[in-house]
């Protein structure tokens, strides 16, 4: 099951959502906000989500998992507003019978999540620019959006391996 | 070029998309034949940074290709880059 | 930071030793107790532990993986004593600033601690028979240790693939 | 064979090791040279199941070399196959 949540990712009942008798192992994964991004510090933190297709997408990724591994049980959800510091934006557990199957789907759950999911990151920084992180299969780049002399202008600034958690 | 009659879509704008249009979404008039050039004509209308390379699109809440026709009272969303996790 | 613990193992205080504010990503495994095991039904487990050397070699092994991976903490405990169907028998914890370092140190670790570490577990089947599982580098037997006309007889049993977790 | 005088060490047994000996420790008297001598010796002694090659082994709650010499007032561990986790 795959759920966008507007308030704090509780993680222990999506723990408890994964555990079965017959599971001998569960691997959890969770994505936090960084204190900085690409060396820049960051002040504060939103994600914004298509909604509809974002739950479909992910509950489809989560099938898929099911799907390609031998796991028994997988859960994920992914935070969407203003987020702070130290607070859970991506949270995935999965159970299984033996530890490999339980690591190789948790890591295919947060990828895909990551690389497909309509979500979108906006942080901004202490030195005051804010920016929408486009990290599209983590090679493209980020967009700096900046209100300047009452049109848009649009800086490109590389979105680096530091957009990746 | 399209030789299509006129369409009524309903376009929703996320994240970058929304900033550079200054709207979540609207009705929209087309008589744009696929997805690809809706975007084109609306991009250049307002100037979107984005190249329709860059983006994906969905139409009623399931990703589609470029390519797909548009269809009167479509409900289109222009994907921006993703960076969800 | 590596320890036995002879009562449940509470995950909570474990996640929140690796939490961080340069840290982008935790990933976390558990290994529990699974209803079966090699396709028998499990009544009762126990863990045995040579204590001095498992809580140094824990401790090396997560030396070990803070200098391989780029990672930020980590943790790991291990259960001794009898353990019931669910409960955690070992728990692991890993923070990095990306998720790539926290998988492989967290997999890392949890593979470490499987191969290395002097704990033993002792099986006991629903069946009747007792086992002390050897599963040292996966591929050896289990000895079945069975009472038998007053003194002990040594049954050879294949530890397989589901000795693993 | 071993030419070395007599030393006095301490056993520690764990797991299956502990079960075969029906002890979880015990003071010896050995003359064997190596730890591998001195497990063998108890090994016929005990009629333990396990080869030296299928075990690991300790001194004084360090892992050592089965080829390590055996010292007077050694802590030693013969540690069979692990299954921790």
């Amino acid at each position: 099951m795959f759920s966008l949540m507007e308030t704090d990712i509780a993680e222990s009942p999506l723990r408890a959502a994964v555990e079965d008798e017959r599971a001998g192992a569960i691997c959890t994964f969770d994505g936090r906000v960084r204190n900085h991004n690409d060396g820049k510090a960051v002040s504060k933190l939103s994600y914004e989500a298509y909604a509809e297709l974002a739950e479909k997408e992910g509950n489809v990724v989560i099938a898929e998992a099911l799907e390609k591994f031998n796991i028994i049980r997988a859960a994920a959800a992914h935070r969407t507003g203003d987020l702070k510091i130290g607070d859970v934006a991506v949270f995935v557990a999965v159970s299984a019978a033996h530890r490999e199957d339980a690591f190789k789907a948790c890591r295919y759950i947060i990828d895909e999540i990551k690389l497909r999911l309509p979500i979108w990151k906006k942080e901004t920084y202490i030195d005051g620019g804010s920016v929408w992180v486009n990290c599209q299969s983590c090679s493209s780049h980020a967009h700096k959006h900046v209100a300047d002399k009452g049109r848009h202008s649009h800086e490109v600034a590389r979105a680096s391996e530091s957009t990746r958690s | 070029m399209s030789l299509e009659g006129s369409k009524t879509v309903y376009i929703k704008y996320f994240a970058l998309l929304r900033d550079e249009r200054g709207l979540a979404s609207e009705n929209i008039s087309t008589e744009a034949a696929t997805l690809a050039e809706l975007y084109n004509e609306i991009r250049s209308r307002h100037d979107f940074s984005l190249p329709v390379e860059r983006m994906s699109v969905a139409v009623n809440d399931d990703f589609a290709e470029w390519h797909n026709r548009v269809n009167d009272k479509d409900v289109i969303v222009f994907v921006p880059p993703v960076a969800g996790g």
